[in-house]
């Protein structure tokens, strides 16, 4: 498998917290890679800077070999990098299909006019939400009115959507009912089928070992280990994110 | 009270600061002019403040408390309110500096009270301006009707006392049925003269509290299709009204002259820096403009074009 | 079935609309507009004589017009208190221009340039200087009067052109030419707000910078676009102003700040942003205007309107609580 | 050990706060100050003499206390536009009271009176009402200025009372006994704000009123409460006005509106509520009362007055553009 | 075991959204009850309605055989009912500290004037958040930089940290890693421990079973089917929650 991300070195600290520390980890193409340590460990940060909101004070993010120099979340997406952030970064007065299709729209153009197509996305909207969500939310409604794990079955709906070699899902399931998370995890194994490549953050381990094919541990805003997961077991995992063994 | 206390500065040229009342209206830049042509004539330095609106009672005070820390010796100040600078004035009056009032009249009461009563008084009868303007309404509507009037800021002062005397002038001949405030803005007394000509269908005159509003009086009387139907009186006596009473657009302004008021209050600085003892009280001119003398006022303008008496010229001895 | 497909479902018939609460919501400035336009002419007859509506219709074209851009800037959570000052500097531009002979159009071009031109301003500072939109509109109301005043040296230019003057007196029945005007930049923004991309991420912009950041939309050249909007719309306003008063004054204009903010907020869009229509704002307008043509034409003393107009956009706000 | 630990540890050490950037956010009105101050002191030596800081900080003193009221209404999301009609109606009821005969304190206190009772029909309007304080505010900046033209016919009442004419005029030192008003105000202000549960719960309805409500705060009442702090603080502003200019006018005093939230987002106060502080918004005051009187000093001329404010109001608030 | 909360009849609708129908469960005294469902199923609308957020259209809410007339959250505190909502419902702008004690602020009393007590609230939330939380914030940090997992220690700091007779916990551990959920779920025994109630809504099966006494499922907003923990198993549950089953 070759090398998709390569993240060398990264540090970022907020006014004095260091939140990352000379992190460095690769994600490999096609494959499903885990992320887990303990809360506050630096996860949600690493991710954050490689779908582009907060850019490292040192260190290097490449892509296929070349480095990235993100600047925005826009130049993240570009770059074929989608991702469903923990804190689910939807807007909470558009409505389902409004947020799916956020700055991806569907429209009609003629000339230099370009109009929306809301039937079209009210439709293709209403299809991809159907395959994860149980209780379906009408796609008219405005996310404000949606359960917790409504939304984030929305979310997900909208990372998977469109077509991105890398999907970074932080915490997908953490909201989500039994069904709901059976379906998620069928759909993230359908994305490593597809050939795309998966980065899932986690604390749920059963779920780690069940679906990803590599494992890097974090502490403490360092990246302290990387196992193959069919090379170590969930006690080794608890095991070095705590502190009770070390690389 | 004072007026003693002439001293000029080091190098002996006279210094004099004014604190005038808004930025937004011409009326203010001719007086402005006056002032500064006057202090020109005799090598006088001078300071000219002006209030952010005509509303900013206190922003002028401000104003005038932050020129009184300085070494003018004369003072000129055309208050917003009778009694907002009777603060700075007070402080100029402790240092026996020289205050001169003009256009609107520093309170009395409030003067006394602070100890602070200005040398000398110039400036325009608002009351009798309005009372000219009513009488020029009489001769143009002798068969009486209804006239309305429009104000500027409601409760503003000087436009209380012009509709006041406007009010008196008409008593018994005319039917003074509304009275509305535009703000002193064209555009709003533009829309407020339509609504009253929608709501009194047989209205014959129109009294405006000044001329910028008068003017968008006009205009609403215009864009009805009753030019010459109704008329419109203003006061103020700008340029552009007075082009417009020439044209016709207009039927008269109460011309007061701002430009006197503001020479005449720096010939009083002058007057008493010579030691000369200041007039209590100096009236300043008001003409009716009419079509008749409207080129004649045009060619003066922003000078008076009648004669006027003037008590400083022979104080002041320029 | 799920609740939720219920939902959709019953959004479809029209009369259980009228059950949700808020559907009157949203056409609370309407229901307020139809009211108020009930009272008056209960008490004076000539309130809906096609001459008063022609003029009332006349006299809101310019807040339509200003409080369509402050739509744009209030849907992204912003606000724009320079409105009536990128007006006004707008005008005497204008008439600078048109007084030293560049004619009708290169005028009217300046005056919307000129709006255009402080509108990016404005934006580029909120955006890139990340400083809030209230305090750098607020500067900008007092840089734009005082470079009002300087350019215009304090005095109203008078402007004598028979194109404006047929512009603020003809028109199509009783639509005036300046109420068409209003009318089209209307219809334009609804499609530019709900039909286009950029609508979408004006509102996205509004509702969640975070998350319309995330998603990949520059937010940044969002902020710069709807103030450009508002100040060219200004600039537009501009030109109406001088056709209506036949002058060009560096006159404050505070009114329509106040009015043009006060049209959104009844039009029932909110100040956090990310929610707004365009109808709303603009039966605002008219009910604000509707308003002191009625206190004015049933006679009700000057002292009195302002407690009246206070009143009413409090009665007219009440209609509106039932938004979330 | 933890990252958040050393977080702490640092907080203490004071070289690290100066290399903090959110400690120059929160100093960015004073920083703005100082600077303002020694750019005048160099052109105009005039500007720091003892006679011109003490008018300074009188001609500050009822900004001051109006800002004040402001922030508390701020720092819960709200807006207050009324704070200026309010203290113009305290004015004009003190001003009738004092001609009908009622002696200077129940003057005073009615004045007080008047702001509380409006603050708090503000408040009730807006918690119960559920109506957006902008739109509830305007009404108010309307409806109360038209009751004091109502009750003063809009005429002046001039006061001439020797007592007021001493408040306004003496002092101790260089400070003016408005200017120790002022600061008592700000003290009292600063202790409600963040060392009682009331001044906490504030903090936390403009922070989420969503989380407040959960934990059993009662945000209507808050609300209620700061609207009433900001009206009665306009009320004491306005007999402080009335010392200041020695009558009770019906004027409309719309700068003190702009002026008071202008000094309270200089201050570093946040618009959308949840984080405040009291010594902000009063320096804020002082920069908006410095920069006129040194531009007044330095004699620029009164076009380019309001320029030079938009500019530097513009480039005060650059320096608090770090502020998250 | 007596009945510390009768819910009776309970249906909420918001707008056309019939989120509660006819919803009856009991949660006794001294136990710890889960509630359990599909996304959307309506369980974080009924702890709105016993936390006193949402007034309910119809049914009543009895609490030791005396019904209440919640109008407030504030009434419900009043009667021994703290609840960790799933949104946290943490104030971003305050410090931790001031977050934990909200509204329950400790003051220095002089007459009538009550000065806060900073330094005793700073105290004593150091050690209540360090009995939870891995990587402890800063108390005095404002909550807005906290990560995920953070939040919702501080969270489960407050519900927990006062005497009351209820302790609501809609999906505690949700965002918790590994040794947080451990520290969670012992927190929840110890309550139970202490003769306080929970109620505990979770999507983790494990947990529920591991923890609970007695387990109410709902299913498109109505409380399907109630079982005690002993009795059933997780394949049962699974079954009622997907309708599969049915009571
Ligand atoms: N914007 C910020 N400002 C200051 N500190 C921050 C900020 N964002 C994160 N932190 C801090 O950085 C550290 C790492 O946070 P992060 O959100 O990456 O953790 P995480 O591994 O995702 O944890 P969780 O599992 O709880 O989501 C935490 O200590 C947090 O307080
Ligand atoms: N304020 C609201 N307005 C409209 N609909 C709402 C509102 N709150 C909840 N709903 C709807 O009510 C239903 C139940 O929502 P609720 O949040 O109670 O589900 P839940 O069981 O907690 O789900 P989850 O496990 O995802 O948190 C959902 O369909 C949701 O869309
Ligand atoms: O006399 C002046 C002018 O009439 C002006 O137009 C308004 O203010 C008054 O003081
Ligand atoms: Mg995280
Ligand atoms: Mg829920």
């Amino acid at each position: 498998m070759s090398t998709l991300i390569d993240v060398a070195g990264v540090s970022l600290a907020f006014g004095s917290v260091q939140a990352l520390k000379d992190v460095s980890l690769t994600i490999a193409e096609g494959e499903i890679t885990a992320l887990v340590g303990d809360n506050g460990a630096g996860k949600s940060t690493l991710v954050r800077c490689i779908s582009g909101i907060h850019r490292p004070d040192t260190g290097t993010i490449a892509m296929n070999g070349r480095e990235l120099h993100l600047k925005s979340p826009e130049d993240a997406r570009e770059q074929g990098i989608e991702t469903v952030h923990q804190n689910l970064a939807l807007v909470e007065d558009l409505t389902v299909w409004q947020n799916l299709f956020l700055n991806r729209e569907l429209v009609h153009r003629a000339g230099p006019i370009a109009v929306l197509d809301r039937r079209g996305m009210r439709k293709q909207a209403k299809e991809m939400v159907a395959t994860l969500a149980v209780n379906v939310p009408a796609v008219g409604s405005r996310v404000r009115r949606l359960s917790g794990g409504q939304r984030q079955a929305v979310a997900i709906c909208r990372a998977a959507g469109f077509r991105s070699e890398l999907v970074i899902m932080d915490e997908p399931t953490a909201a989500l009912g039994v069904q709901e998370t059976a379906r998620v995890e069928q759909l993230i194994t359908k994305l490593r089928d597809d050939g795309r490549s998966v980065l899932l953050i986690s604390h749920n381990f059963d779920q780690v070992m069940r679906l990803s094919d590599q494992v890097w541990v974090m502490r403490a805003g360092r990246c302290v280990a990387g196992r193959r997961t069919s090379d170590t077991t969930g006690e080794e995992i608890v095991g070095l994110i705590t502190g009770a063994l070390s690389q | 009270a004072c007026g003693s206390g002439g001293s000029s500065s080091s190098d002996g040229t006279l210094k004099v600061a004014a604190v005038i009342k808004g930025l937004d209206n011409p009326f203010f830049q001719s007086m402005e002019q006056g002032i500064k042509d006057q202090a020109q004539t005799s090598g006088t330095e001078v300071t000219v403040q002006a209030a952010n609106s005509i509303t900013d009672t206190t922003g002028q005070a401000d104003k005038l408390t932050g020129l009184a820390g300085q070494d003018y010796s004369c003072y000129i100040v055309n208050p917003i309110s009778g009694t907002n600078l009777i603060q700075g004035m007070a402080q100029l009056a402790a240092q026996k500096k020289t205050i001169v009032n003009i256009d609107s009249p520093v309170d009395a009461a409030a003067a006394k009270a602070a100890n602070a009563t200005p040398a000398t008084y110039i400036g325009t009868n608002n009351v009798s301006a309005g009372e000219q303007g009513g009488r020029q309404m009489l001769t143009l509507l002798p068969g009486g009707g209804k006239v309305a009037a429009i104000g500027g800021i409601a409760g503003d002062v000087t436009s209380g006392q012009r509709i006041e005397g406007f009010g008196k002038a008409i008593t018994g001949k005319l039917d003074l049925v509304q009275t509305v405030a535009a703000n002193w803005e064209r555009q709003e007394a533009l829309t407020q003269a339509t609504n009253i000509m929608r709501a009194q269908p047989d209205l014959k005159g129109f009294f405006v509290a000044n001329d910028d509003m008068g003017l968008g009086v006009a205009r609403a009387v215009a864009t009805a299709g009753k030019a010459g139907q109704i008329k419109v009186i203003s006061v103020d006596g700008i340029k552009d009204a007075l082009t417009a009473v020439k044209n016709g657009e207009l039927d008269a302004t109460v011309a007061q002259y701002p430009y006197a008021i503001g020479a005449m209050g720096m010939e009083a600085c002058q007057a008493a820096a010579k030691g000369a003892t200041l007039p209590a009280t100096v009236e300043a001119p008001v003409e009716v403009v009419t079509k008749a003398n409207a080129d004649q006022a045009l060619a003066a303008t922003p000078k008076p074009f009648g004669t006027y008496d003037d008590p400083f010229k022979t104080l002041s001895g320029s | 079935m799920t609740t939720a497909t219920v939902s959709e479902h019953h959004a479809r018939t029209w009369t259980s609309q009228l059950k949700d609460v808020s559907f009157w919501a949203e056409w609370a400035a309407a229901v307020g507009l139809v009211l108020l336009v009930i009272v008056f002419q209960i008490l004076n007859p000539a309130f809906l004589s096609t001459g008063n509506i022609a003029s009332m219709l006349v006299a809101a074209a310019i807040l339509v017009i200003l409080a369509v851009g402050q739509t744009f800037v209030v849907a992204t959570g912003g606000i724009d208190l320079s409105v009536a000052s990128m007006m006004t500097l707008g005008a005497v531009a204008f008439g600078q221009a048109y007084a030293n002979g560049w004619g009708l159009v290169w005028s009217c071009l300046l005056a919307v340039a000129v709006g255009l031109a402080i509108g990016l301003v404005n934006g580029f500072v909120i955006a890139r200087g990340k400083i809030t939109d209230f305090i750098v509109t607020l500067g900008m109301l007092s840089a734009a009067s005082g470079a009002a005043l300087i350019l215009s040296d304090g005095k109203p230019v008078t402007i004598v052109n028979t194109f404006l003057l047929k512009l603020s007196t003809g028109g199509i029945g009783i639509f005036g030419w300046t109420v068409i005007i209003a009318a089209v930049v209307a219809v334009i923004a609804h499609v530019l707000l709900f039909w286009t991309r950029f609508g979408t991420h004006v509102l996205a912009t509004g509702g969640s910078r975070e998350a319309a950041t995330a998603t990949g939309i520059n937010t940044a050249n969002v902020k710069i676009a709807v103030y450009a909007i508002s100040g060219l719309l200004a600039g537009l306003a501009a030109i109406l102003l001088i056709a209506r008063v036949g002058a060009a004054e560096p006159a404050s204009n505070t009114s329509f700040l106040l009015n043009s903010v006060a049209a959104v907020v009844l039009g029932g869009v909110s100040l956090l942003g990310g929610r707004a229509t365009i109808t709303g704002p603009v039966i605002g307008a008219l009910l604000l205007t509707a308003l002191t043509n009625g206190l004015t034409l049933l006679g009700v003393s000057q002292f009195y309107q302002p407690l009246a107009v206070g009143f009413v956009v409090v009665l007219a706000a009440l209609l509106t609580r039932f938004q979330k």
